[in-house]
């Protein structure tokens, strides 16, 4: 046999480098060598060791396919009656699918070059078809409705005499000041609540009032801190000296 | 290159370009002279139009440039999503009705009237053509007065405003500070 | 609307869109049914082969799109940035060439075709969106099925899969001619 010299060209994988091989040597791939292919193969994989290229796994899972072949073709057969299946069998069926795909895809190098000449344009800037449903459903009626609403209302916003306003607002049943303490109090334990917490279990509308306001004065002289946690209000407690800080370096 | 082939590339360029070229440029790409370059695609263009075809060349200036006759346009529309304007909200129907009731008005007398901030009503508004400045107030800042269109006669099919179904008059005080100095006797603690 | 008509929309719709438009939207868009479209698309097709005009009409899966004849590709590279894509590598070609014909395929059958580790070109021709995922293989891991998409069509002028070759037409041709009667069992995969 001669020798193969190789220029150590890089194959896609080990069909690549049998095909290559079979292809060099001139023989069908329906009647492969084995025992001339596999040594040409087992030297290239040699060589690659020699020139310190990695050799995947799938070259050397093809060696031993390849030495398993080629051993069994030695084996004498034991009856000459049982027709045994050529043991190259399978990997012929392989490497003539895999040529196959080449090929396709040789085809499809060659399509990819006709379609590269193929141009397309961008689209054009096209106006759209406006739309508009603005006054759709909108009747003078909803005007008339609108305006009768809004007088409505205003009525109920005329100024209230003096009496009664001070009679609404005049009284306090419910102290500021004792709901300021409560807050803080609160807050010194927990040191952080939700706002909705304040007003659990009130009972009057004047205690509802007098917390919130309890609580607005208390953002005012900065002793507490209202965050929004994902929708949830919290509030939280600024002890004085931090607020002070705070304050410091905003300055700053 | 014969009159037909320099026809077929003069439109093969004109598309892949899709912009406006000037007459150099192609007889440049096109390798022909610039006469003939301008008699072949005079020739391409009466083709078009008198085949009635959906592209057109368009000269602009001393450029040329393919596009669709303006006649399928109603077809071309018809690639894009329609834009669509949603039906007037109800804060916006409000402030139509104010100023249809009340105009001439200020921005400032419907958010008085309101209690809230009406600019982005007042801006769709404008924008629609249903309501239009119509003079200043002579008021420190001289604000705008807004009155409503004929376009909003026609949109509700009216002749005149007086054709607008009647209310009661209301009285607008304004502003309406009561409440306001009320709270502040409560927050100031 | 007479054919003629329906042509010339059809013409100014492919050319405004510029993108590939199913004949779905297409149909819908011009107003006529299906079988018509098709029809006149058609006729509008062989009318522009027939007579070399610079552009055409291609059909990329179940959509059309007007784009430049290749002929005159020296002309329109002039004015139109070549699309940019580095070449496919030998080994992406492979794979893609396997995907094209035995999708949809997981990636442990394009591996055993070649014998070799293909991750790395099937995510490129992922990236390139040739090819994509078109479903789960009911098997233990739920390996992805991949096929090749639109894009892989036109990148590859290819109207439609059934265009391709048969992958039988690619003919393995033998170094020695008079091969046994053995072999041709083989052939017979």
């Amino acid at each position: 046999m001669k020798q193969i010299s190789f220029k150590l060209d890089t194959f896609e994988g080990p069909l690549d480098l049998l095909l290559h091989l079979i292809q060099k040597n001139k023989v069908s791939l329906y009647d492969i060598p084995i025992s001339e292919i596999t040594e040409q193969y087992m030297e290239y994989l040699e060589q690659m060791n020699f020139f310190d290229i990695e050799i995947s796994s799938e070259f050397l899972v093809i060696a031993a396919n390849l030495l398993y072949i080629k051993s069994k073709t030695l084996l004498p057969k034991h009856d000459e009656e049982q027709e045994e299946e050529d043991p190259r069998l399978e990997l012929a069926q392989r490497l003539i699918l895999y040529k196959r795909f080449k090929k396709a895809a040789a085809y499809l190098s060659e399509r990819e070059a006709i379609a590269s000449h193929t141009f397309y344009k961008p689209r054009e800037y096209i106006e759209p078809i406006l739309i508009d449903e603005s006054l759709s459903f909108v009747t003078l009626d909803h005007l008339h409705d609108a305006i009768a609403d809004v007088a409505e209302r205003l009525s109920f916003r005329r100024p209230l005499s003096a009496k009664k306003f001070r009679e609404m607002a005049g009284r306090e049943s419910v102290s500021v000041f004792s709901k300021v303490k409560a807050v803080l109090s609160k807050l010194k334990i927990l040191k952080k609540i939700k706002f909705l917490d304040i007003f659990k279990n009130m009972k009057s509308r004047d205690e509802v009032v007098a917390s919130f306001l309890a609580v607005l004065e208390l953002i005012k002289v900065n002793r507490i801190a209202v965050e929004d946690n994902n929708g949830v209000v919290e509030i939280s407690y600024l002890n004085k000296k931090r607020g002070r800080k705070d304050l410091e370096h905003k300055k700053n | 290159m014969n009159i037909k082939r320099i026809e077929s590339v003069i439109e093969a360029v004109l598309f892949a370009s899709g912009d406006a070229i000037s007459i150099d440029k192609l007889s440049e790409i096109v390798e022909v002279d610039k006469a003939t370059l301008q008699s072949v695609v005079k020739r391409l263009t009466d083709k078009y139009d008198y085949e009635q075809r959906g592209i057109k060349i368009i000269q602009v200036g001393d450029k040329y440039q393919m596009a669709t006759r303006g006649e399928y346009a109603k077809y071309v529309q018809k690639i894009v999503q329609p834009r669509k304007r949603n039906p007037l909200s109800k804060a916006t129907i409000e402030v139509l009705a104010i100023v249809a009731y009340k105009q001439p008005v200020t921005r400032s007398t419907i958010e008085n009237i309101r209690g809230v901030n009406s600019d982005n009503s007042v801006n769709r508004l404008l924008e629609l053509g249903l309501i239009e400045e119509k003079g200043k107030l002579d008021a420190p800042g001289r604000p705008a007065l807004f009155g409503t269109t004929d376009e909003f006669l026609r949109s509700f099919a009216v002749s005149s405003l007086s054709e607008l179904p009647s209310i009661d008059e209301f009285v607008i005080e304004e502003p309406i500070d009561t409440e306001s100095e009320g709270s502040q006797q409560i927050i100031d603690l």
